[in-house]
């Protein structure tokens, strides 16, 4: 992990406060990126915020030396990057946490789980398993209609439901829904969204293997301050989401 | 410029050190810069037995601060002596251990099992941890209670004792005169304000603790005020502490009376701060009309 | 959605209300918004005689906050009866009056001044400023004297009286216990926590105080995590304060249980925050789905 | 005084530290400003810095909608407007506190007094001094020739002394000096500096009638807070700096 400098490339609203940054760094550093990682970004300079923000990598360009980051305006932090311009710099510690252990898996089918602001991570991992010449499904639940993106990204990676609580688009319900009704194959199962998602996602797919990203507050986002755990599964021992996360295997941790 | 520091047990060579609790044991920062580099280091808190700590939400950003209720996960002082410590030794490096404890005999125990190690340069005794349910923060706000634990803590330490006291208290002065009579080395201080932050959304406390520790920027006044206090009440050395983020900061704590800063929660921020407060200190201390870091130390009196 | 709060001697059209020395006695606010708009004003503290106050400088910028040591400057009770009322008294506004003092007496001769005078709806008993020699603060860090003196205000005021407490304590549920006891109807808090800021240039604090009080956002959650404690202790109403600079601070307040809100040093960042708030609220309550001020009271709880 | 935000149009460093910030801001709202008033400037949004910081008028030409200030980076606050870029907006309070009386003297020829980031208000000052017929001398000191500014406009309204303290431009030594040595005529002077320059100039022409200009660090800028005050002659009672002055007559105050 290093601590770098990012340019602003590009900031454009892609849904309902929802925010796609394009961020110039060198493509040695952008090389690296592993689907399921994350940027601990701060938000601005000076004191008012002492806490960086986590954001995951949505996708990577290394020949462009481009690396891209999507999120939605929650909160200060959130809203201050929002106000982020194109050549504006930004303090990124990068690589952040271990990603989705793709490289180490066999498999030919995966199904991609994500709920709001849980896809962006879904979108990077689905171009790198696509890239290895595995089949992609994708299930991506979304508040609303104004809500989603990044429909048609999935859409050109592999067969893509999109579901929306309150059926203002595609399926109306929760993702947990459309894995009811679909017959879905897969390998493995990787997911990221809110943990209400994750929990109903592991009990539901508890026979399949997989693995889910995972969500805390973070303070140093490197392992040093003990802010983000979660515990193991006999409960003995607490794992650092930071560090030893953010992506797990479903069964080795207790939501 | 010299910026070496002597204190008791501890030879810096300079002033800067990570606060305890910021800075895990050190293996984390190490990938940002040599560790050797500091002039000491404060690790995370030590108990007897291995604790998980609080449930999550852990941390919470406030405005030039942040609250922390961590609860003192730790794997136990053993385990400690024996995996964290030893990636430390490679280092040049003076090993500050922050105890804690639930009760006089846990503190004394924690500091037993230290003392057979040869790494600790002196301990931190963290009697003002506001971030557990039993002991901890009433050891740090009684001044008998806080005496009692030095006392028993000095009996069984190998090396000079750091009495890390609470702000959370009506009358600092009086509790560093306990501690100081009762044998402390030196002082700690200051350890986090207690607080609370609530989530508007869930409608209750954002921590699980429900209350957490403040640190960072916002405090800065108020651990400078107390420092300035305890400097004229006590004869013992100071570390001091509390929202350090920039090299006026260590000045400013250097005249109040400190006689080393540690920075805490400004590394989450910039993982570089104490590496590149260490390097900016001289030209900021010639800047001011010193010549060494011991010249500005209670300068400000 | 309703705005208003009931609370003893204060019909409160909305909890919204400038906090004491923050506002002075409402004429140089009145230039950015009609002060009939405000849930209430506390003005000024008054003592009995006038007061010059401490040398300047008095006030000095923290990182989101400022410490003040104006040390009470005020023309004395009769001049603020007869020179700074009169002109309050054109706005539909509950007048606080703010009670200082450096002796039991003074607090008592204050007080009976003020019953003088037809337009006073209320007394805040000041017990808690930092920032004079004598008298003050130790009234407000001694439970069995902020008792003493709350009684004997009580005895001789004709409005409800809200005591205001110094979050200088190792417990702050003891004093509001104990004024509660002594017959306080109300409670105000927090006021300023004791801090100081060196000046690096001339090596000694910058306050010609040496100390001050600090205020602003960086103690937001240190007065929320006391009137949280304290809202569980007792059962007389609050008026919180203390860093609010967002609707979703006073928010806040209000669901760690308090029953209105006082605004200090963000009219200094922007005179027109109090109205703002007011603005913005009905809005903000409905949003976090209440549909009453009432009914958030406590409800982070 | 109002509240107004106001465009940055131009910013420039004119001497070492030292910037000069065009703002814009409706004409109606320039001409009010009279020479000695300042604007409270908030130097940024968020709450990292909860005090204003009072900055002098330095020119205003309403014509063009523009006023002028010139600051010099002293601290956080100073050194975070500096970093405006034009189109910026400005949050002020406008305007602030009482001007030199000039309306209400009769004078042929004043004596203006500066020292350091005390000279912009004076510039103004003469700018309407000379509008109104008045014979203007100024004596300007600077720390060394590197901070020196405005020299020029000052030549174009009367006679300039300047003065450095280390003698790197002009004569040497203080502005007091100059006043010992050359024989300067005039019926008022008008000053605006550091305290122990006002202390000197107060004593040296107790003879003359004059106004001085004085700074404190400020709480509210308004007159609320108590923060900026400075006694009166016979210390009985406070003068409010923001408010009642912070141009004062230099009989009334004791420095
Ligand atoms: C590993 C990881 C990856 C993430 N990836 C994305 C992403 O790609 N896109 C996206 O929009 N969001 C993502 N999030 C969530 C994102 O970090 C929060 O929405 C964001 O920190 C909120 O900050 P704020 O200042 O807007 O909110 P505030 O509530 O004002 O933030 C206050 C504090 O709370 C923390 N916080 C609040 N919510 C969360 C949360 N859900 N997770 C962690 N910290 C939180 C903030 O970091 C900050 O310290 C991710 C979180 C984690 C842990
Ligand atoms: C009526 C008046 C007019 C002024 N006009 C000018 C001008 O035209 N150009 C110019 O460069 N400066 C002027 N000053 C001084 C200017 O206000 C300070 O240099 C500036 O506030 C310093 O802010 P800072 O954040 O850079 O310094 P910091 O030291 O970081 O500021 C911290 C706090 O101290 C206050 N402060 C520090 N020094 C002063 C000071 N000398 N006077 C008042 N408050 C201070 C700040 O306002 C702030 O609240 C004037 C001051 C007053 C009172
Ligand atoms: C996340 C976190 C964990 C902490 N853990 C400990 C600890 O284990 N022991 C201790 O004595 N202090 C602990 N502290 C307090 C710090 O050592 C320090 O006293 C305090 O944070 C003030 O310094 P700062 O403002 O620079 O952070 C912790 C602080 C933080 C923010
Ligand atoms: C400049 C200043 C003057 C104050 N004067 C008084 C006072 O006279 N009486 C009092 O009870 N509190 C006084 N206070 C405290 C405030 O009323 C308030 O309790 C405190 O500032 C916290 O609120 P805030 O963070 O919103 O400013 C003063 C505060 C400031 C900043
Ligand atoms: S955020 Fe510090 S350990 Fe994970
Ligand atoms: S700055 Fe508040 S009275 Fe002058």
């Amino acid at each position: 992990m290093e601590q770098a400098y990012a340019t602003v490339h590009q900031i454009q609203q892609i849904a309902k406060a929802t925010y796609q940054m394009d961020l110039l760094l060198p493509s040695t550093l952008v090389k690296q990126i592993k689907p399921g990682q994350f940027v601990h970004v701060r938000v601005s300079s000076g004191t008012e915020h002492m806490l960086r923000r986590p954001i995951s990598v949505a996708d990577v360009q290394p020949a462009h030396n481009l690396l891209t980051i999507i999120f939605k305006v929650f909160g200060e932090g959130t809203a201050q990057l929002a106000a982020y311009k194109p050549t504006d710099q930004l303090d990124l510690l990068i690589p952040s946490g271990n990603g989705y252990p793709i490289e180490q898996l066999e498999l030919s089918h995966a199904l991609l789980v994500g709920g709001g602001i849980g896809v962006p991570p879904l979108h990077y991992l689905a171009k790198q398993l696509v890239a290895k010449g595995v089949n992609v499904t994708a299930v991506l639940g979304f508040q609303t209609a104004d809500d989603i993106f990044y429909q048609q990204a999935f859409e050109q990676l592999g067969t893509t439901y999109i579901v929306t609580n309150d059926g203002s688009y595609g399926a109306k319900g929760f993702v947990t829904d459309v894995l009811n009704q679909e017959d879905i194959t897969c390998d493995y199962y990787f997911s990221c969204g809110p943990t209400p998602m994750l929990k109903a996602i592991q009990h539901q797919l508890a026979d399949k293997p997989g693995y889910i990203s995972l969500e805390e507050r973070m303070g140093c986002g490197i392992g040093a301050c003990y802010a983000c755990v979660i515990p193991n599964k006999d409960q003995s021992s607490h794992f650092k989401i930071c560090q030893d996360g953010p992506v797990f295997s479903a069964s080795e941790v207790v939501l | 410029m010299s910026l070496a520091v002597q204190l008791p047990g501890l030879s810096l060579k300079n002033p800067i050190m990570p606060a305890s609790g910021c800075f895990s044991f050190g293996k984390e920062y190490s990938q940002f810069y040599d560790l050797s580099k500091l002039g000491a280091i404060m690790i995370k808190a030590a108990t007897e037995h291995k604790r998980l700590g609080n449930a999550t939400p852990r941390v919470a950003e406030t405005k030039s601060g942040m609250l922390n209720a961590i609860g003192l996960q730790n794997p136990g002082v053993d385990a400690i002596i024996n995996q964290e410590i030893p990636f430390l030794t490679q280092f040049d490096l003076p090993i500050i251990a922050n105890v804690a404890g639930s009760t006089i005999e846990e503190y004394e125990n924690v500091t037993t099992a230290l003392a057979g190690s040869d790494d600790i340069a002196a301990i931190e005794l963290n009697i003002s941890c506001p971030n557990v349910k039993e002991g901890g923060v009433q050891f740090g706000t009684q001044p008998a209670l806080a005496a009692e634990v030095t006392r028993r803590v000095k009996a069984v330490s190998n090396v000079p004792v750091y009495v890390k006291l609470s702000p959370n208290v009506t009358d600092i002065v009086e509790i560093a005169q306990a501690v100081e009579q009762a044998g402390a080395d030196g002082l700690s201080m200051i350890n986090t304000l207690t607080g609370m932050k609530i989530d508007l959304k869930r409608q209750q406390p954002l921590l699980a603790n429900q209350v957490g520790g403040l640190s960072g920027p916002a405090i800065k006044p108020i651990a400078i005020r107390m420092i300035y206090q305890v400097y004229q009440a006590v004869s013992i050395p100071i570390i001091g502490m509390g929202g350090v983020t920039s090299v006026d900061d260590v000045i400013e704590f250097l005249l109040a009376g400190a006689s080393a800063v540690a920075v805490g929660t400004a590394n989450f921020q910039n993982p570089f701060i104490c590496s590149e407060l260490i390097d900016q200190l001289a030209d900021r201390l010639a800047h001011y009309g010193f010549d060494s870091v011991e010249q500005a130390i209670g300068k400000g009196h």
